[in-house]
């Protein structure tokens, strides 16, 4: 059975059974739960059967869609991918039962966007052909722009269009930059596929590489976002509903450095290359800056937005500094820190409960009527801030010692990030928590049963990472390698580093024909 | 080829073609502006004609009567609408016809 | 010998605080008492029985790596969760457990009246396990983890009273300074994966001598003192510890006091290895200690809040364990470290019943007399006081003379370092004799107490005799020219230890004896011989006085120079960089398109001329394009 | 002579005459009902034929006329978009009096456009244009006791005889370059001939891409759309913007693609430029319009570049790309349309944007359709409107004209600013104040050509491998000459 097809198919169904009009509240509340949670089971299904050292897609599912314009359905998963498939089914869940719990208005239509957004984004993970890849990408926007739109808070509007605005403007000059690559890929090997493994390897010379990966960049670092391209996320975050900005938070901003992983790294290795250096000093600025802006920021929201800034920061140093430590521990950060920014928000949420507006400033002592929850707030907190021994630290720390191999000042200035989160998160939890109680009805924010259901399994995945993140990095660690190894030719790194074997030039093959079933070639180092 | 050489033709088309675009451009009644218009439609038809000349074939010719019978269909469209608009009681003026704008 | 058991030693704690954190409601206080005290008493008798086992083993046999399971393989580096257990790691058990044991079972007393007797337990708790944890890692990845969370343990338990915001911004100020530590060894970690591609201590430490360039071994090594400057609160990281008072004052002697403290002594034996391959961060390790120990004692000589008196004390004390270990002294440094964890206790303990007894008040300035009302705790604080300067015959004595003869034996930097040592020595005898005399001595404040400074009972009065016991007789287990037990049972980890001359000795002792009786001397002559003149010298030095009472204005430096910059930076960033330039690239190119948008809308006038004449114009600029390109 | 190949425009002609003759047949019935039955039943006739002659290529009238897939494709683009207008004007206010005209000239425009499709001859392709644009001005003024819609057809009646001149011109001199008429001999005698770059041949192409450009609504020669769509009856506007569109790319191809093939370094540029000034000019003007049918038409300028990078292309893969964007074109199109008509019959002043808050909310399945259309407009993945741009600028950047595809991707981020914010008004607008109710009747089967036209844009994304294997044979066909 094609699982990986029915894992993104399934919730779409969903959504669109919801989308008819006369649902009764009950039955797609019903509905919804039981796409999520069968979509989660099957991802769980798939994590469990994959095959933890294979560098390649696993369970790969191809159908032609359009073959005379190389068009096919192509989807799958690796020991990378696998893990945000995970983090997506799992968050959703999460996010539905908290809908459920406290429904919004409309709530049929809230449910069927959410699955559409949940659909979009594991299509998005999934996606093993450059083109899916960009119609996930873009179908993303059109759920998240109607929750925003519909169920967003005061100035809906303009973050509405700014969201939608920045993210075209980065994702547009990507398809014509997956355009140009099949047809510059077609002058080198003969073949025009828009297929992500076939790409991989094409050996473009050092301007092609260049300018394509400059083409994809930019919609990676809009959607990340990277400093100073994210002037849409605090409009975004602040305007959308809860729910979506955690999903916003925990899933989606994960798009943005896994194009970078799946696509940019390993197809343009030189171009990569070349922008290295850059990549990795706006994401060093975007660590301080953001970590400054959360220090500064007057709501829970925005804080725990500029802080997602910094965070993604570190990821992006992970990934571009072409390293198998880095890369594997920016993986691991990459579910790391959607299980913790999605908690964090589920806490603000319930200090919303009690309290009018959510400016940190005009609440406080709230641990005295509401100590359980202060108490995993805490948690929440030191993990955002990866003290050691959470499970943000793992992913933190081999990203910086890889980094450090490589950039040793890059790596030294990211730790001011470190510092800073410190600073910020702890300004948060005890300007919030602790001193004389004010501003808040604490009885009313203290956790109860529904919460426990909601924040236990965020925890209880946290607690695994950090007791036990080989289970997550074991399975990174081939197709990562497999990743970073054609940048770290193109960055002239010792060989002893280089652990994947780097194929140029696939050998030619002819353009599919019409009903001719391309064969599913998968190879592996 | 004996007789008047092509670019005399040319040249006379050219010049009616500018006349009739410049009469569009310059007149405000309907009527005179249509009147500009069969000037350019038939500056073409001298070109097409002084071009079978020079081609010693017909394709030309034939290419300007149909002309000829498309610009009599235009010219009649656009009388009957000049007349439409004379039976509404509106000015006689292209240029008071800006309604539609933006 | 059984490696488990370090395992139960280490889980026991975890589950005690871990079962009182989830307990759904405020249990019943005995069971609370049950389960804070028992596994840490539990575990001092288990790590007793390693001790007895290892007692049993060849020196040989003594070191063992007890692996659970696989942490992590992350590109070719390895990591397993493993405890090292050795002399060493058993050594800081003891200490941990046995210390532990008696200040848990004073504070079930101590903190009878508290709201938040359960979680101050399981904080407490949670504090054991992550203090053995530092101690008990077999890498330096888990030394981190526990460094981390013996620091949030103390964020933790300085903060308990979280209602009192001088006590929360205690807490940060430890937390952020502690964060600044760790990241320095983070660093040092990432040096270590980099060079040598391992955080196990055995592989390092084999691999360092040919693996690591000097220079790679002494950047490590500093940044790993980095970190334990911080953790031990040692110039210029020091500033949290006194702040640190805030909390309750169990806290403040196990934590700030006996064990977490000195953790950064335990990391420089720890590494002895590297240390003795950068010969430059020894020095430096040595220096700061001096440094540390000297501006502490000053500072201590000024202070009015007795806890803050004790936590400049501890502050100095450490820096003699630092600069012995700077030195490469380790056993004296340790066994300093274990004196000192005997003392500084029954110090605190015993000047916790005072506090107890006034209803928390601790300013010397409404102190005096007490010794008629509060006898155990005046004799107490009595041993403590002459444990810590160094009297002879206490345990203090023993230890710190063997620190400052083995600086005698080390070098010309050996000599200085002991002329600070031997004078802060003095100092030490001088500011603790006075918080022994205006706490005991002399009138009661005036008005007399509010609170009738009550006794206390069995719980709090055990350990204290206890402590006072061990603090007397501690020290007779390393005798100069006698016997080294300490240094003997640590060989296996540090090495032979060179044992300091008959000269070193001989000096150390009649200098350390000179001027612990002067210092007693001056205290008595200014606090309890003429109660005047205590007041008339303040008058006198007043400037010097103040700039002391501000701990040499540490704290405003910093604030000044690092935290009012970043947050001004922070605010102009959110204030105005964010709003005009971030915000204002999009308002830019929107307006762009929509000043197209109005542009256009305008040349739409309706009128016919206007429609021939661009579309007239189109045409001649195609022509013209085309012609330019045919040409060209 | 194969007269039968050309039965699918006969059986239009016919169908015409019928309808006029029908209209005015005294009785109620006949008079009602007459002129529609005749035209749905001669449109779907042609049709059949037009499938019929689905297959190998025929020559008529000594090539003047080609029967080619390329012709049947684009006869069944017409026809579509002639049935759905004929079905959308049932009780049209403006064809009540007169509905035997109104049919027939519908349906003599459609046959002057399936002329265009089929032309091999430069007199065939100018009448099959002047009699489609004949039709349409009158049509355009059909509700001649509306100044605006008198307004349209004036305006539309003399910018389009000036851009026929220009176009004849640049017919004139393109013969006078070669010496025939016929497309097919132009080719022969460009191939190979030092022609290109020649002034009379430079001439010709700058005319001829105004001639047809105008037709085709690009800019800088569209001045005449937002304001001719604004007046003309809605139905009619729905017609010019889907099948006039489709007859000019017809003859774009045709000439160009086709009869230009050898000297396309003469015109890939200029084509370009125009494309990109169309999508430039087309999507930052809609941003500010009030009107939906105004707005379409400036869409309409934008859609009009897009389809032109196909030509621009100059390949086989560009004319598949713009006849399948054509086909998504169509069905996007009307999709709209036809919900501002139902609106507009509704309500007074239907055809705002604001006429449309909360519609979509009132009418899901409505609402649902317009969203299709809008998000497929403006090029949204994986909807047809994204397959058709992709294959276009997969097209450009084959043809190393990477820079055209860059501008159409920013042209269509800009497009999003209008298209959603239709949907934003459709969906979350306000209805107060309630707009005041107009009362008429939504033509009958609009429900069905909304509907269809919806499902029509699914079914283009879903089956886009087969309808594009047509679009590719159609193009093939087209060079096959």
């Amino acid at each position: 059975m094609p699982m990986v097809t029915a894992i993104i198919l399934l919730p779409l169904a969903a959504a669109l059974a919801l989308a008819i009009p006369g649902t009764s509240r009950p039955q797609a509340r019903m509905t919804a739960l039981l796409a999520a949670g069968l979509t989660l089971a099957m991802v769980i299904s798939l994590t469990v059967r994959l095959d933890r050292d294979a560098a390649g897609l696993q369970f790969v599912d191809r159908h032609s869609w359009v073959s005379e314009a190389g068009l096919q359905w192509a989807v799958g998963v690796d020991g990378i991918s696998i893990w945000l498939l995970l983090l997506t089914a799992g968050i959703f869940m999460l996010a539905l039962i908290a809908t459920a719990w406290r429904p919004p208005e409309r709530e049929v239509g809230f449910l069927a966007a959410m699955l559409a957004g949940e659909a979009s984004l594991l299509g998005l993970f999934a996606a093993a052909d450059l083109v899916i890849f960009y119609v996930f990408w873009e179908a993303m926007l059109v759920p998240f722009f109607f929750l925003i739109a519909i169920w967003g808070g005061e100035g809906r509007g303009p973050a509405t269009i700014k969201f939608i605005i920045y993210t075209m403007v980065g994702s547009v000059p990507m398809l014509v930059a997956i355009l140009a690559t099949a047809f510059v890929a077609q002058d080198i090997t003969g073949q025009f596929t828009f297929d992500i493994s076939e790409l991989r390897g094409v050996s473009f010379s050092e301007a092609e590489s260049t300018w394509l990966f400059a083409g994809f960049v930019l919609a990676f670092a809009i959607k990340l976002p990277i400093w100073p391209f994210h002037g849409w996320l605090p409009d975004a975050y602040r305007a959308a509903p809860l729910i979506v900005t955690a999903v916003l938070a925990a899933v989606m901003s994960k798009a943005g450095v896994y194009g970078l992983i799946r696509v940019g790294v390993p197809t343009f290795p030189d171009g990569a290359a070349n922008f290295a250096i850059v990549l990795s000093v706006l994401a060093l600025i975007g660590i301080v800056y953001g970590s400054l802006m959360a220090w500064r920021a007057p709501t829970m929201r925005m804080l725990v937005a500029y802080s997602s800034l910094a965070h993604l920061g570190f990821i992006v140093l992970g990934i571009m500094a072409f390293d198998i430590q880095a890369g594997q521990g920016a993986v691991l950060q990459m579910v790391n820190h959607g299980l913790v920014v999605a908690a964090a928000f589920v806490i603000v949420g319930l200090i919303n409960r009690g309290t009018a507006g959510d400016h940190i400033d005009r609440i406080g002592g709230i641990a005295s009527g509401a100590p359980r929850l202060a108490a995993v707030f805490l948690i929440v907190a030191l993990a955002a801030l990866a003290i050691p021994g959470s499970n943000s630290f793992v992913g933190e720390f081999f990203i910086l010692t890889g980094v450090f191999r490589h950039h040793l000042w890059l790596a030294v200035l990211a730790t001011i990030g470190i510092l800073l989160a410190a600073v910020y998160m702890l300004r948060l939890y005890q300007t919030a928590m602790n001193g004389p109680a004010f501003g808040a009805n604490a009885r009313a924010i203290e956790l109860r049963t529904l919460d426990y259901v909601v924040l236990s399994p965020l925890l209880a995945a946290m607690l695994a990472i950090a007791l036990w993140p080989a289970g997550i990095v074991g399975s990174t660690r081939a197709p990562v390698a497999k990743a970073v190894a054609p940048a770290q030719v193109a960055a002239e790194r010792p060989t002893d580093q280089i652990e994947a074997p780097v194929v140029p030039n696939p050998p030619p093959r002819a353009l599919p024909l019409p009903g001719d079933e391309p064969e599913v070639a998968e190879v592996s180092p | 080829m004996s007789g008047v050489p092509l670019i005399w033709y040319l040249l006379l088309s050219f010049g009616l073609f500018g006349l009739g675009l410049l009469g569009v451009m310059r007149r405000r009644n309907p009527l005179l502006m249509l009147l500009a218009v069969e000037l350019m439609l038939n500056s073409a038809n001298i070109a097409l004609v002084g071009f079978a000349r020079h081609w010693d074939n017909t394709d030309g010719q034939i290419f300007a009567l149909v002309v000829m019978a498309v610009a009599a269909a235009e010219v009649v469209i656009g009388l009957g609408l000049v007349v439409a608009v004379f039976r509404q009681r509106l000015a006689l003026n292209v240029d008071e016809m800006s309604s539609l704008k933006g | 010998m059984e490696p488990a058991l370090a395992w139960i030693v280490l889980g026991l704690p975890l589950l005690g605080a871990a079962t009182l954190a989830a307990w759904p409601t405020e249990p019943p206080r005995s069971m609370t008492r049950v389960l804070g005290v028992g596994p840490i008493a539990l575990g001092f008798l288990l790590s007793a029985w390693l001790y007895v086992q290892m007692l049993g083993e060849s020196s040989d046999d003594r070191l063992v790596v007890s692996r659970v399971w696989e942490w992590i393989e992350i590109g070719d580096l390895t990591i397993d969760v493993a405890l090292q257990i050795d002399p060493l790691s058993v050594m800081m058990m003891l200490i941990i457990t046995g210390v532990g044991s008696l200040i848990f079972l004073y504070s079930t007393e101590y903190m009878e009246h508290d709201r938040d007797y359960r979680r101050f337990f399981a904080e407490m708790g949670f504090f054991v396990f992550s203090m053995l944890l530092l101690v008990l890692a077999a890498n330096f990845l888990f030394l981190i983890v526990g460094w981390a969370l013996v620091g949030l343990a103390s964020y933790l338990l300085i903060g308990f009273y979280y209602e009192k915001p001088p006590a929360v911004a205690a807490a940060k100020k430890a937390f952020i300074i502690n964060v600044i530590g760790d990241i320095a060894m983070v660093i040092g970690a990432f040096i270590l994966i980099v060079e040598l591609g391992t955080l196990d201590y055995a592989l390092v430490f084999e691999a360092a001598p040919d693996g690591l360039s000097r220079g790679a071994v002494e950047a490590v090594t500093i940044l790993l003192f980095v970190g334990a400057a911080a953790k031990s609160a040692q110039v210029p990281l020091h500033t949290w510890l006194p702040d640190a008072m805030e909390g309750p004052t169990p806290v403040s002697a196990l934590i700030h006091a006996a064990t977490m403290v000195t953790a950064g002594v335990y990391l420089v034996v720890r590494t002895h290895e590297l240390y003795e391959l950068a010969p430059f961060a020894s020095d430096l390790v040595a220096i700061t200690g001096a440094v540390t120990l000297f501006l502490a004692a000053t500072i201590a000589m000024v202070q009015v809040d007795v806890k803050r008196v004790l936590a400049w004390s501890t502050v100095s004390q450490i820096g003699y364990m630092i600069m012995a270990a700077g030195l490469g002294a380790y056993g004296a440094a340790m066994f300093h470290l274990m004196t000192h964890a005997f003392f500084k206790a029954l110090l605190f303990l015993s000047i916790g019943i005072v506090i107890h007894g006034l209803a928390g008040e601790q300013s010397l300035d409404r102190m005096g007399g007490l010794g008629r009302h509060l006898k155990l705790a005046y004799v107490a604080t009595a041993i403590g006081v002459l444990a810590i300067s160094g009297v002879p015959g206490t345990s203090g004595f023993f230890s710190k003379d063997e620190i400052l003869a083995s600086a005698w034996d080390a070098g010309d930097l050996g000599r200085a370092l002991w002329v600070v040592g031997a004078l802060a020595a003095g100092i030490t005898a001088f500011y603790m004799f006075r918080l022994l005399l205006r706490t005991f001595y002399g009138p009661e404040p005036g008005g007399g107490y509010g609170v009738h400074p009550h006794r206390s009972r069995w719980p709090m009065t055990v350990p204290v005799a206890v402590l006072a016991v061990l603090s007397l007789f501690g020290g007779w287990i390393q005798v100069p020219s006698g016997w080294s037990w300490i240094t003997d049972w640590l060989e296996p980890v540090i090495g032979p230890e060179s044992i300091p001359g008959q000269q070193a000795e001989g000096v150390t002792l009649v200098a350390s004896i000179a001027v612990v009786a002067i210092g007693a001397g001056v205290a008595w002559w200014i606090f309890a011989a003429d109660p005047g003149r205590r007041s008339r010298l303040a008058g006198r030095f007043a400037a010097t006085r103040r700039l002391l009472e501000d701990g040499y204005r540490f704290d405003p430096v910093y604030q000044q120079a690092l935290v009012q910059p970043s947050r001004d930076l922070g605010d102009y960033l959110y204030g105005r960089f964010e709003p005009d330039f971030i915000q204002g690239m999009l308002k830019g190119a929107v307006s762009l398109v929509r000043g197209g948008a109005i542009a256009l809308r305008a040349a739409q006038d309706g009128l016919v001329r206007t429609y021939a004449f661009v579309m007239v114009a189109g045409v001649v600029s195609l022509g013209a394009l085309l012609a330019w390109v045919v040409t060209r | 002579m194969n007269l039968a190949a050309t039965t699918p425009i006969l059986i239009v002609a016919a169908a015409a005459t019928l309808a006029l003759g029908v209209g005015l047949v005294p009785g109620r019935a006949a008079e009602r009902y007459g002129p529609t039955a005749v035209a749905i039943i001669g449109l779907v006739a042609a049709a059949v034929m037009s499938l019929v002659f689905w297959g190998d290529r025929i020559e008529a009238f000594e090539g003047s006329l080609h029967i080619d897939r390329f012709s049947m494709l684009l006869n069944l683009i017409f026809i579509t978009a002639a049935l759905a207008v004929i079905i959308l004007s049932i009780r049209e206010p403006g064809a009540v009096a007169r509905r035997g005209e109104y049919a027939s000239l519908i349906l003599f425009s459609t046959a002057g456009m399936m002329l265009v499709g089929a032309a091999g001859d430069l007199i065939v392709l100018f009448v099959g244009i002047e009699i489609l644009s004949v039709s349409l001005y009158v049509l355009a003024a059909l509700e001649v006791w509306r100044e605006r819609s008198l307004e349209a057809g004036l305006k539309y009646l003399i910018m389009g005889a000036i851009g026929s001149s220009i176009l004849l011109y640049g017919f004139a001199l393109l013969y006078g370059a070669t010496g025939t008429t016929r497309l097919g001999e132009i080719a022969d005698a460009l191939n190979g001939s030092a022609l290109g770059g020649e002034p009379l041949v430079l001439g010709a192409v700058v005319l001829m891409v105004a001639g047809l450009g105008f037709k085709a609504s690009a800019a800088p020669f569209h001045m005449w759309t937002p304001d001719v769509y604004e007046g003309a009856p809605t139905p009619i506007t729905a017609f010019m913007s889907t099948a006039t569109k489709a007859a000019a790319l017809a003859a774009f191809l045709r000439i160009f693609t086709a009869g230009l093939a050898d000297i396309e370094a003469d015109w890939d540029l200029i084509i370009g430029v125009v494309a990109a000034a169309a999508i430039i000019v087309g999507n930052v003007a809609a941003l500010l319009q009030d009107n939906m049918k105004r707005l379409l038409a400036y869409s309409s300028v934008g859609q009009a570049g897009y389809l032109l990078i196909g030509v621009a292309a100059g390949s086989i893969q560009g004319a598949e790309a713009t006849l399948y964007y054509l086909l998504v074109y169509l069905a996007m199109t009307l999709a709209a349309f036809a919900i501002v008509i139902i609106r507009e019959r509704e309500v007074i002043d239907g055809d705002t944007v604001q006429a449309l808050a909360g519609y979509a909310r009132r009418r899901p399945v409505h609402g649902a359709v317009l969203t299709l259309a809008m998000l497929s407009l403006a090029g949204f993945p994986p909807l047809s409107g994204f397959l058709g741009k992709f294959l276009l600028f997969g097209s450009a950047v084959e043809a190393d004209m990477i820079w055209l595809a860059v501008i159409g991707a920013l042209g269509s981020i800009v497009s999003l600013g209008y298209y959603l914010r239709v949907l934003g008004v459709a969906w979350l607008g306000d209805r107060r104040p309630s707009p005041a109710e107009r009362g008429l009747e939504s033509p009958p089967l609009a429900g069905l050509v909304t509907v269809t036209s919806g499902l029509a844009i699914v079914a283009l994304t879903i089956a886009a491998s087969p309808v594009l294997d047509a679009c590719r044979s159609a193009a093939e066909s087209l060079l096959a000459a």
